[in-house]
């Protein structure tokens, strides 16, 4: 079977092209389905994909998505750098990507379809906003034909609808301007779309009632787009041409689901490693896309002990959280790339303090402001290498939208056990990602433990019990002020390893830049061992993939793993320290490729920690790889005999 | 009750690593002075610092202490005072670390009314680094980095203070060891940002460039001390006076003896002739020039909260969101 | 000579990329008007930005231009007009560009009076990273980042200037063409650090939030449109004035034809006057509030040089220095 | 002959002690001898260092010189850590350090000779300041017994001097108050060592006179001082036991020479490189130790057409630099790592805009404001791969005082050269250092050419002719403000590989960051390959340095070299990219050792970049490394047997 959904009417085939190399996995039907929502800026795409993602979540489908869009507030109305994009990946589990190449397109405007055109699948459905296609957004978009018209579209199926016409034709009693009843298009496309995935419209039409409750008129305009929208495919003559869809049901283990974005996650773990410690959490940041989610959120979760701080900017914001962990509040501080250069010479003063940190970085694309609301993974050397001195910090990545939550608790953990900044990687496409999740049970995760303070001794000089480390983290007892008898001064000058005092002693020195590192390669002893996501721990080919590119990782090796069981596939947390069996574990296999969103960032550093040389593979697009790329890189790592032999299907595309 | 505690109390045993001579000390010994008599508790005192010479204070006062980095210091008691509003947080800073590299932090401090009690040491010179000018010293000034002199406009960190909306603007003499104590005091009592420019002598890179007030020989007639309520008046007679020129809106030095009834009183809430008094260089005005308290930061920072930073409602909770499902 | 040039030719073909309705709209098209008015040129002209809706701007003039990253466009500026005095070096920024992490920046480069045309964008909120509050927002206003309603204490960006020390400082609306062309022409012929405040209306996350004033139907009452030497009279019949009151230190607004002796005159190099009409909240003062020309820091700075930046001495002469030995 | 240094009536024996490995070189008597002058900040130390340093240069000896002073201005008197030392080594070239151990040592007080002692030659002559041996500074030392009693100096030679009161006595006739007197002792000192030296008064003098020709006075104390001094060493009845010593003149190449400290060969290379380029330069930075002399020094060179700005912060001077490129006139700013790490997001941003910058980085100890004073070279990760997104930037240290000139000029040129922004390395130790310096001929250096701009074409949108990159080197054309016909608007967004307008197309951002990252490797094609600075190209282990170790690793190779010719020594200026025959230089080698004053981080850039793994050997105290350090570490490296067989005389004593 090659299709990948059902129509109750009519079967929808939407299948690879000849050419790709996805043919490889044919044989397994994939039953999933992907969708893309795309116009200008001030469609409501975004909007209009959410709520379709919530839908999708409530009829207990698995999905992930991807919002795509332009670094202007509203761009210029028709271009292609205008273009704001919504993706969405929705079937049976498990489902980690947004999806290589759309089965389905609503296109707003020319410039929405030009662009997303070469993604389309051969065949796939595109549903045309009719009357966008004047000339003049046809030449805005750089067409000089209407590709309704040309041939362009013929490999696809289209079904023109008038959806600006009819949307103003059905809020038309709210007496609304023509601008603000247009603003109402996305939820008559959203209509329509729930009526082809049979989806129930009442949790939409309680979010307009809530998100409008003050706007009356407009909240009455949109829910009445929204059923016109769903009335018109139902009812009217088109319906015929209008396919209907019914995705399998995701095989999600039991259990209390909700939909995440990565910003999400993350807010909740730092609350949760908050709870975890028995701390309160101070978040102190200043915006920056795509960081700026995080302090949102955070923002509304005063009564989970969090306290937020808008900083007048990135060293404001990590210096208030330096503060505050002095204090003996969680400080955390967040920003993206640029932000986080900012931040550098601060880093050093909480290393040099021993104060536990949470630097998170939500990375977007570079060098300098780049590509602000772009994926990347480029910050890797920064986080890892990036400060003046001998400074390390431990370094762990993020690797899906839920998973956010698990490397907030754990970024938490290390800082307190440790007593050192921690930076934890995100990136654009996990803050803005979404995907269900299994709501976690905060009692099953180990409480995080705070350093014993050593009894007070009248005796002894304070400052050395501040500085009595223990032996194996080598964290000190977080002592703050307010506590008697324990008055001490912190500071970025070198001091002395057991008395904290200023000291400019060469020995000293350098046994206390010893202990900082050996301070950094004792988290090492805290973690498991790298496992394997994929495969076995020997083989042919291992795949180390880090952060966010996990999703597609993992499809394109259990895809390649049909044909090709001799590649596995690891991911890491942990990029500083690496695992303590990571070389062990590469030594098993005859290659090793990574796979990032930078120029081999990883790559450096399994070469200086470990000594490997890994395959690089590298994209820096802004975008986030497609299973197919990965896919055809390995096989071209493959020996094509062993190619031949193993798999005949393959061998008769390759 | 445990005994009152002395200025020796919070004198740490620190070897002090200041130039002999340098007004930072004579500051340290008139603030432990004040600590002890305002019955400062040790533990619950916390001293934040740049760098700087002056931002060596708190290794030497016997509370606890954080020597940041260049110029951050506002920022780190800004969090540290969101995190435990009980503790009195002092910042003690210089004319390089504050106004210079730290010009933004403490701006927003200001501006924000965090409750700090900010002692800008103002020696008019880069101590630390070995004396190039800094953005208060006068022009003309010679130094490494300006052999010729300097040309740059100098910022009064007063009237800079009231632009950025300070509630609290003091001025105090190093080794005036009775009018720093009253400023400090006063320090000590305000809620919300206290900022205080001390004007401290080094005597290595800028000695005496205060001395034409600074000096006891000019204190009569160089220095206009300040009390709310009082006439402006000095001289050694105290037959000086100033009076407010509605035409000019400036003030002016008069005979206080032969028009008495026209020597302003100095009203610390008037922002306008605060305004005037911050730049008037002869004579200098010392003590509370401003003060006008309004509610911190984080007083309202808190009283937006339901319970402090506390946690009222678990995780679990909050985990669950909006639109939640179940699968079997 | 060339023609003269007109507004469009000021104008770049980039599609501009600002949001429908957006005030920055009008304020580029009174601006490349008056560019072209005063006679500017092209080549010498170079409008240097920070990041922000607002610092998009370079983008479209037809100028040279330099879109440089947050906060620091006066330093950057600074650098450029140091290296070309020259040039009209225009800065663009954004309430929280400027004010918020540019801080800094802006304040040095109002207190050295570097020669720049520094034109502040005051949406009172973070348009590009959406809408939270900024450090002119006014307190109670609900963002993202500030769900429950911010509580911080806004900067006024003239209050702030003043106490930075700037020469001049200019207020306008966006949509006002006639009251911004006749600023921005003073700002061109300013030398010095011309700082000037514009009200800007961000649709999208602070609609009409200076509606109170610079809604065309309010204008009469609640503007002040202020003229060097003219009385400071508004409303629909400048039956309105402004006196100063020498007791409580205040402007008051009084009935101009009751007593039109009592109306103040405006003197824009009365920097007390100044103080207190930027915080006037009705009327709002509006056009050159404070001018008062100086030396500018790079003219200072060339006045030091012998011979501008070029080379005077060969360093084949300075290599030698001051003890040189031979070894034959 | 074991002796390194003569005396007219007496000889002093000073070797090394026979535990040291130094022995091996005894073979070859070193004409050299290692000075040290050790007091409190306040006692005029490095005016005596750095007098005594000139009339050594202008005695035709080679030198090296290494100030050493506490963070403070003036540290508490009388403490350990309050003193501020001044080494020098004189004597028959090549000198490339300041000695390990000295022969002569003045003390001007206890704790200068108790931090001096571990340091000495065994036999040292050690001057003893008799007055300042009070119970109180003893105390303060740290000293329990007088250290002058109890039999710890017997060891050395030591002649005890009344210092402060002959001083004090021949200042009297002045009026001077006590303090103000006691000023005067430097002088005195420094004038009894001239006489030990032989040396011309004259220079010395004629300093004074410039110095002090304001306050009249204070001159005439001085000078009366210096005079003192020399008279009583010539005439007092204790001149039996002070020494004279005779240095051997050095066999400097011909020429005209300096002395030279490493701070203003730098300042002097940046000026040299304005010409070359006949560009004016403006240098923007922010004062900070170890960097501020660059300021200084650049401050006084306005009529060399370079301008300085002072400017508030790092990143206001590191703006203003770009602002000045932007502008036409070579950008330069500089800073240590703490302020570096403040400039970082805005490298990124003349990483963007193509526009060339220096950045001079005066490395001191880290982390945090860590060490100021002292030196390391931990700021190798930072300019390597500190910053957020792929953005590469050359980088290239200097070796030596001297050679921070050459160092300078080369990294103007590669700015020029790619429109790049370039990182210098620079340190602590190298800033400060002083060495005799054979003024270089400018007219043999080549210019610094400017990429050409290409015609205007009124048909052609001026943004691509500002970007049209040349094939080799991918710089632009340096285009300013105040060229007609050719406006463009630069910026930190990414831009259009052709035309430089924003452009957040994934294809473009792919090719411009393998621009970037091609622009960046493109250097190598412009520089010398790799050579040997000390043996072959082949052979058991290769040493290889960067920076200011250039000078402890030459000697320590020359001497090893004696006996193990399979040594050899190459020393990196560039750092990235690395020279292209590095990788096949190494594979000439059966080890590679890197030693650094950090934890390793030029063996870091090496296994990533070259895929080699060397011998860390890392010093991370605030010292330079001792020779003795690195023969020993070398030592242990050789085969044992190799090495007995090679050198009977190492044999007998290993
Ligand atoms: C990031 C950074 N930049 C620069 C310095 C160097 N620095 C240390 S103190 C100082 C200026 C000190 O001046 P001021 O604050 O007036 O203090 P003072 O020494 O005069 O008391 C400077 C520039 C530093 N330590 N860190
Ligand atoms: C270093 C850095 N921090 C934060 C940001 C994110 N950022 C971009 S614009 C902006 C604020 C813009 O506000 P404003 O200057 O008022 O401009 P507006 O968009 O309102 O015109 C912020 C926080 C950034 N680009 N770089
Ligand atoms: S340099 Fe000046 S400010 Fe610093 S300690 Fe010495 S006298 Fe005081
Ligand atoms: S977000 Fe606001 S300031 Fe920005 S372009 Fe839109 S309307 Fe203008
Ligand atoms: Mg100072
Ligand atoms: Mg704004």
């Amino acid at each position: 079977m090659s299709c990948t959904c059902f129509r109750t009417d009519k079967l929808i085939s939407v299948g690879p092209h000849p050419d790709s190399p996805l043919l490889m996995s044919e044989r397994n039907p994939k039953s999933s389905i992907v969708v893309r929502l795309a116009g200008d800026s001030g469609d409501g795409v975004q909007v209009m994909g959410s709520q379709f993602t919530t839908s999708t979540a409530l009829s207990d489908t698995d999905f992930a998505t991807f919002p795509d869009f332009p670094a202007e507030i509203r761009a210029p109305v028709g271009t292609t750098f205008g273009v704001s994009a919504y993706q969405l990946n929705i079937g049976a589990n498990p489902i980690t990507t947004a999806g290589d190449s759309p089965d389905v397109l609503v296109a707003f405007n020319p410039a929405a379809l030009k662009v997303s055109l070469p993604l389309l699948k051969d065949g796939a459905l595109v549903i045309v906003n009719n009357d966008s296609f004047t000339s003049r957004n046809l030449i805005k978009a750089g067409y000089s034909d209407d590709p309704r018209d040309n041939g362009e579209l013929d490999s696809y199926q289209v079904v023109n609808i008038d959806i600006a016409r009819l949307n103003l034709e059905a809020v038309k009693p709210f007496g609304l301007s023509k601008s603000d009843g247009s603003r109402c298009k996305n939820f008559w496309a959203l209509g329509l779309l729930m009526w082809m995935f049979d989806r129930d419209l009442a949790p939409t039409e309680n979010w307009i009632r809530r998100k409008f409750a003050k706007k009356e008129v407009v909240r009455d305009a949109n829910l009445k787009a929204l059923r016109a929208g769903h009335a018109y495919a139902e009812t009217a003559e088109l319906s015929e041409a209008i396919p209907r869809y019914q995705v399998e049901t995701a095989a999600l283990p039991a259990g209390d689901y909700r939909g995440v974005t990565g910003a999400e996650a993350l807010s909740l773990g730092l609350a949760a490693a908050g709870e975890l410690a028995d701390k309160s959490v101070l978040f102190c940041s200043y915006p920056i896309t795509p960081a700026s989610p995080l302090l949102h959120h955070l923002a509304r979760f005063g009564d989970l002990g969090v306290g937020t701080f808008q900083a007048e900017d990135e060293i404001a914001a990590i210096c208030a959280a330096i503060g505050a962990s002095f204090g003996g509040v969680i400080g955390i501080t967040s920003s993206s790339g640029p932000g986080i250069a900012l931040k550098t010479e601060a880093i050093g003063l909480a290393v040099n303090a021993e104060l536990p940190l949470v630097i998170v970085n939500s990375q977007r694309g570079g060098p300098s402001t780049g590509l602000p609301t772009k994926t990347e993974q480029s910050d890797l050397y920064q986080a890892v290498y990036g400060r003046n001195g001998d400074t390390p910090i431990p370094v762990i990545a993020a690797r899906s939208p839920g998973d956010c939550f698990f490397a907030a608790i754990e970024a938490v953990r290390i800082a307190l056990r440790h007593m050192t900044p921690v930076m934890l990687l995100s990136d654009g496409y996990l803050s803005n990602a979404a995907e269900p999740w299994k709501i976690p049970d905060i009692k099953n995760i180990e409480p995080i433990s705070i350093n014993a303070t050593f009894e007070t001794d009248a005796a002894q000089h304070a400052q050395s019990l501040v500085f009595r480390r223990d032996p194996d983290t080598l964290g000190r007892p977080w002592i703050s002020p307010g506590t008697p008898d324990l008055m001490h001064v912190l500071g970025g000058l070198e001091k002395d390893y057991d008395t904290g005092a200023i000291s400019y002693e060469a020995d000293n020195h350098q046994r206390m830049t010893d202990m900082r590192a050996a301070k950094v390669a004792a988290v090492e002893r805290f973690i498991p061992p790298q496992s394997v996501e994929l495969g076995s721990a020997q083989g042919d080919i291992l795949i180390i993939g880090w952060g966010s590119t996990y999703g597609p990782i993992f499809q394109a090796v259990k895809q390649i793993r049909q044909s090709n069981p001799s590649v596995s596939f690891t991911h890491l947390r942990h990029l500083n320290p690496l695992p303590g069996n990571l070389a062990e574990l590469l030594g098993g296999f005859r290659q090793v490729l990574v796979p990032e969103m930078n120029m081999g960032q990883l790559s450096t550093v399994l070469r200086d920690k470990l000594g490997v040389d890994p395959v690089s593979f590298c994209k820096v697009s802004g975008q986030p790889f497609l299973i197919s790329e990965l896919v055809e890189k390995v096989m071209t790592m493959l020996p094509v005999v062993a190619l031949a032999s193993n798999d005949p299907v393959a061998k008769g595309h390759t | 009750m445990a005994a009152a505690l002395s200025a020796k109390d919070f004198t740490t045993a620190q070897e002090v690593r200041w130039c002999p001579g340098c007004g930072d000390y004579a500051i340290l010994k008139t603030l432990t002075g004040v600590l002890a008599e305002v019955g400062a508790k040790k533990e619950t005192t916390a001293f934040v610092s740049g760098i700087g010479c002056s931002s060596r204070f708190p290794f030497y006062v016997d509370t606890y202490g954080f020597h940041t980095i260049h110029g951050r210091a506002p920022a780190v008691a800004t969090g540290l005072k969101l995190a435990n509003p009980e503790l009195d947080v002092w910042v003690v800073t210089g004319d390089g670390d504050g106004l210079s590299i730290g010009g933004n932090h403490l701006l927003h401090a200001l501006r924000r009314n965090v409750g700090l009690k900010i002692l800008l040491f103002n020696n008019e010179i880069y101590g630390l680094t070995k004396g190039q000018y800094s953005p208060t010293s006068r022009p003309g000034t010679r130094s490494p980095s300006s052999p010729a002199g300097s040309f740059e406009k100098p910022l009064s960190p007063g009237t800079f203070a009231l632009g950025a909306g300070a509630t609290f603007f003091a001025r105090a003499i190093d080794t005036d060891k009775a009018g720093l104590g009253e400023v400090l005091k006063a320090v000590h009592a305000f809620d919300g940002t206290a900022f205080t420019e001390i004007f401290q002598n080094c005597i290595v890179y800028n000695e005496d460039v205060f001395a034409d007030f600074a000096d006891r020989k000019n204190a009569a007639d160089m220095q206009l001390r300040l009390q709310h309520g009082e006439p402006m008046l000095f001289g050694a007679n105290k037959d000086k006076g100033i009076r407010f020129n509605a035409d000019t809106f400036a003030l002016e030095v008069i005979d206080a003896e032969a028009e008495p009834d026209q020597v302003l009183n100095h009203d610390e809430t008037n922002k306008v002739v605060a305004g005037l008094l911050v730049e008037l260089t002869a004579p200098v005005a010392l003590g509370v020039v401003y003060r006008r308290p309004d509610e911190s930061f984080e007083k309202s920072w808190y009283a937006a909260r339901k319970n402090g930073l506390q946690r009222t409602r678990s995780v679990a909770d909050a985990l669950r969101g909006t639109n939640t499902w179940k699968v079997s």
